[in-house]
């Protein structure tokens, strides 16, 4: 599968592409930190950031019907949180804390959107490992990562192969049934095949420590 | 259910951070010390499938609305509480990291509440009701019940984070509770359902793969009775003191008093969260019948989540061994 | 089929892009008559399982008008219709679906009718066997095509004899060697009693003799056939005639011998002329 | 390999049974030497896989002592030493482990050592493939074997060269075509530079030109090698010896064309005759 649609814009190449990735990840933290650390209703300086942010996502040419498109999928959530301090409240006060709410999850959001957007997977966590992450933990990533391609094509296939076979309406406890099965073949499936990569990773001589290049 | 940044306080989330990493890096220890390396695929394998399983959409019989897998409890049935928390942690870490699904800063959180107690509170509990009744139906069951405890767990643990973050006087924490909980009682039926219908698949298709890890059944049968009794009476207790207890003077309220925490002070108020705001249409969960079930159910979850997390503890070693027994036999 | 004259298969100005992804089909023409059996070869990622996937519309591509000059060079059969005239077609075109099955148009109307007509058979025999035992496996199309019970339970005996495995109904899946599994496979296929039959590498990981046993299950059965393969061999054996995909585009269409035998046309798309032809060539020229 | 006159390979005796299943493999005995390629064919179930997995210690199969008249129709190589006489064999046999490669017996002691002399390459190339980029995969090997940081650069760069593939060191797996996939797999097992290679069906899925660059790669390869396959043709090709496995027990073993060319003995173990053989061998009696 040729497989873009997890960090679809993070193989580009402007300048925010080539910053270390170290770096990066120190940058949006500190913007992310910052934000939940500045006092409610401290309104330069949340701006400062969200223009910061803004600036970063344009630099690395991030197209604007993307962030659209994510934003439409956090937002509503966000608001719905964040209106609820002033209705609480009777309609009289709360606004500056409810907007604070939403700057800050903003704010987060994209610089977090930014980082993963211009940072390929692996040199993401090559960075994190090098910054604390426990290896086990790193190398569990990159491999789940990995194998979550193969995962969904494998599903897709499965799907495939059972709606082929199955004609016209179905009943919601056909399709229920149909669905477990879906999930529990992909399970079965997919443990045999960690069975066989463990095997693969033994042969080239893994004795149980993650070691990588850098 | 993901919580995004800003939503919760920063001092909790660094607790609840605390509090993950700390279940996270057991986990992790656990799954280095395994004596066979098969456990590492094993596990990065099976965050993949309850990351991709996370996509299909489920049809709910009852609602013209579709569900997902959350997965804690399957992913612990499978491959055991350890490696499961790991699974957990790192499908919640790919979500946040490619979908910014849930904020960086709320990682603790919500790794808390969907991967430490999914897992290893929910293994907890499907182990004790699968040992009760043995067989297929004794595993289906413990699946059932711990995929809906976990998910009720879960959301309690939540609006416990919630109302820690927001003390400046703005929440009624019982009714939080009773809110929260009868909304995630019903999203947890969809999980349950769907943890159930496919372990009950595995079992049919291929019963080894649960079936694997046989204990030693002497030396567990008597602390599980005692443990599954104890659960039992408390329980029920749960059930009926807490509408009493929370219809007269508040309990919380009270304990807050005495241990002069008072920043729970109880204001009127409408917490609506976004997720959560659909089920039970026309009812009401703040006053009469309603309010003493949900607080009722409140409780139930309250204490099954609490007594889940403990048990844990007190399984490290049995699983220890159970796990040794199993993969001794593998070479590697 | 009483209609005899109408091809069981219609496929005009195909053309199918994956969300992510490039073209994976492009303006592709053929037709398949009753008995036919089609032979599909093409490298890997020339777009035969895509292809295949159309035939009972698991995918829906696009009916692309074909553009001066372009497709000209593309083998197009002769079946377009002569009151298509250039300008007229390209709107009646567009409105038209690329394929169409027994002369109805593959459409989600369709489907039920279509997927009960036209049986597609996966690579890997695990993606297609998702049931707990044999029998419910193959079952599994009948019951969805709303038979009674023993309808069902004849045509699960019936097709379960026919590829060879009667007695395996209580068998579960995952204890059947990979042959038994791709037989299993086709009889599940087999139980819808299709008019056409879609098979995806049927022979990739077959031992010879389960290879061997295929071919002649195949030779036997009576539907019209499509068959997407690397194993030229079969081809050869099974096909009169082969269509070559590469790019997503159809670069050859006719008679297996002489597409396959064709050395130049071969080595352009990634293949092989199968040894089979190629010594049979040598002899009817004689010894080397 | 200084010590020449000692084989590579050595199974004697080997027995295996999966923990549910039946058995694999039944005193299985033969030996590679060096420089050789052999061919492992039979029908599915026959224990190919199973044999291969044994060659570096992911199986640990028991060492059976022979038994009267039940070995006797098997054809053990005549490698079981003078000094092993019946009785002391039987006790003596049972403590040795029953694959020995470099003169190592495989024990767990032993398995690094082992692992880094034998590579094998799986079936699937995604079981393979678990590192996040090409590099990091075909370094995966030598990074384990604790080389230095250059050693292991110069290493992937050259078995990525080797196969082809140079330049392809920052790609992504799941972004590669089924053909680059198997090839970065091979890369990954020759960065180890194994003395033996054990492969497991390395043609399947591929497209002829795809299959033609793995064999010419493989005839470049120094290394002895183990061939597991249903593709004849291929091993026709490659190896000048082949060992027939058929129901876990060597049913022949001998050099290619003697063996795959023997009808009787193809058929009864559910193989045929490659066509390369036939018709080469009625070209040796002139035509037909
Ligand atoms: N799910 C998918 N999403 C995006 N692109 C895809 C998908 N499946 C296939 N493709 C692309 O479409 C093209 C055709 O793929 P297809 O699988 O039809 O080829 P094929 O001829 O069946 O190859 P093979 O012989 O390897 O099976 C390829 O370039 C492939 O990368
Ligand atoms: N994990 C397993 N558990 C139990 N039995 C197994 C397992 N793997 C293989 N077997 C059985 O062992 C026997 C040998 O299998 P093996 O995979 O070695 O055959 P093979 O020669 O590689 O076949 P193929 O050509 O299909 O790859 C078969 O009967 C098979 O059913
Ligand atoms: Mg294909
Ligand atoms: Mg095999």
């Amino acid at each position: 599968m040729p497989g873009d649609f997890l960090d679809r814009y993070s193989l580009g190449n402007t300048v925010c592409h080539r910053l270390p990735p170290t770096l990066k990840i120190v940058l949006a933290a500190a913007v992310i930190a910052g934000c939940a650390l500045l006092p409610v209703a401290y309104w330069p300086a949340h701006g400062c950031l969200a223009c910061l942010v803004f600036v970063g996502l344009s630099l690395a040419e991030i197209p604007l019907s993307y962030l659209v498109h994510r934003l439409a999928l956090f937002l509503p959530l966000v608001l719905v949180t964040a209106l609820s301090v002033p209705l609480s409240r009777g309609f009289a006060g709360g606004w500056e804390i409810a907007a604070t709410v939403v700057i800050r999850s903003l704010v987060a959001f994209l610089a977090a959107l930014w980082l993963v957007s211009t940072t390929p997977f692996d040199r993401l966590l090559a960075a994190m490992s090098r910054l604390g992450m426990p290896r086990l933990f790193s190398a569990l990533l990159a491999f789940t990562y990995r194998y979550i391609y193969v995962l969904f094509d494998e599903l897709a296939r499965m799907k495939t192969a059972q709606r082929a076979r199955t004609f016209g309406k179905r009943s919601a406890w056909q399709r229920w049934t149909a669905t477990t099965r879906l999930v529990g073949l992909l399970l079965i499936r997919a443990l045999n095949r960690a069975v066989r990569i463990h095997g693969a990773m033994v042969s080239r001589g893994w004795r149980g420590d993650m070691r990588t290049l850098d | 259910m993901h919580i995004a940044d800003g939503i919760l306080s920063n001092e909790v989330c660094l607790g609840a951070g605390v509090l993950a990493a700390g279940a996270i890096g057991l986990s992790l220890r656990k799954l280095n010390d395994t004596v066979s390396l098969r456990t590492v695929p094993l596990t990065g394998m099976m965050a993949a499938v309850i990351f991709a399983a996370q996509m299909v959409k489920f049809p709910l019989a009852f609602a013209p609305a579709y569900g997902h897998l959350l997965g804690g409890v399957l992913a612990a049935i499978v491959v055991g509480p350890w490696a499961g928390c790991v699974a957990m942690a790192i499908v919640l870490f790919l979500q946040m990291a490619l979908f910014a699904d849930g904020g960086w800063l709320a990682y603790g959180a919500n790794a808390l509440n969907m991967g430490v107690v999914g897992s290893l509170g929910g293994h907890a509990i499907y182990s004790i009701i699968s040992r009760r009744f043995a067989g297929p139906r004794g595993k289906i069951a413990g699946a059932v019940v711990a995929a809906w405890l976990s998910v009720v767990a879960g959301s309690a643990l939540f609006s416990v984070e919630f109302a820690l973050s927001h003390r400046g006087g703005e929440f009624d924490l019982p009714k939080l509770f009773a809110v929260m909980t009868t909304l995630h009682s019903l999203v947890g039926v969809g999980e349950a359902l769907i943890t159930g219908g496919v372990v009950s698949y595995l079992l049919a298709v291929w019963p080894d793969l649960i079936d694997a890890p046989s204990r030693p059944p002497g030396v567990i049968a008597g602390l599980g009775r005692v443990v599954w009794t104890g659960a039992v009476v408390a329980l029920a207790v749960a059930a009926f003191l807490a509408p009493f207890a929370s219809e007269g003077a508040d309990a919380l309220e009270q304990t807050a008093e005495r241990f002069k925490f008072d920043k729970f002070e109880r204001t009127p108020v409408a917490l609506v969260l976004p997720d959560y705001e659909v089920p039970i249409p026309g009812v009401d969960v703040s006053t009469g019948a309603w309010h003493k079930l949900s607080v009722a159910l409140a409780g139930v979850f309250g204490t099954s989540a609490v007594l889940g997390i403990s048990l844990v503890l007190g399984r490290v070693a049995r699983t220890r061994l159970a796990a040794r027994d199993a993969e001794a036999t593998h070479a590697g | 089929m009483s209609h005899a004259p109408a091809p069981i298969l219609k496929v005009a100005h195909l053309s199918y892009r994956y969300p992510v992804g490039q073209i994976a089909l492009c303006d592709v023409n053929f037709v398949v008559g009753v008995n036919e059996i089609v032979g599909l070869v093409g490298p890997n990622g020339a777009g035969k399982t895509t292809l295949l996937l159309h035939l009972n519309g698991l995918l829906l591509g696009t009916r692309l008008a074909p553009r001066n000059g372009e497709t000209a060079s593309v083998g197009t059969a002769g079946y377009v219709g002569a009151a298509q005239n250039a300008a007229g077609a390209d709107s009646n075109n567009e409105s038209r679906a690329p394929v169409e099955v027994l002369g109805m148009p593959v459409i989600p109307e369709n489907f039920p009718e279509i997927r009960r007509n036209v049986g597609v058979m996966f690579q890997d025999p695990d993606d297609q066997l998702f049931c707990p035992t044999v029998r419910d496996d193959v079952a599994f199309g009948p019951l969805n095509l709303d038979f009674p019970r023993d309808e069902v339970l004849r045509r699960v005996a019936e097709s379960l004899a026919s590829v060879g495995l009667a007695g395996f109904e209580d068998r579960r899946p995952h204890e059947l060697s990979f042959g038994e599994k791709r037989r299993v496979c086709l009889a599940g296929v087999l139980a819808c009693e299709p008019s056409l039959l879609a098979l995806d590498e049927p022979s990739s990981n077959l031992d010879p003799r389960s290879r061997r046993g295929l071919i002649e299950i195949l030779k036997k059965c009576p539907a019209a056939q499509i068959i997407a393969s690397h194993d030229l061999e079969l081809v050869v054996e099974l096909c009169s005639r082969v269509i070559v995909l590469d790019q997503g585009r159809i670069q050859a269409d006719g008679p297996t011998r002489e597409i396959l035998g064709n050395e130049a046309l071969m080595a352009r798309h990634g293949l092989e002329v199968p040894l089979s032809i190629r010594y049979g060539l040598e002899f009817g020229k004689g010894p080397r």
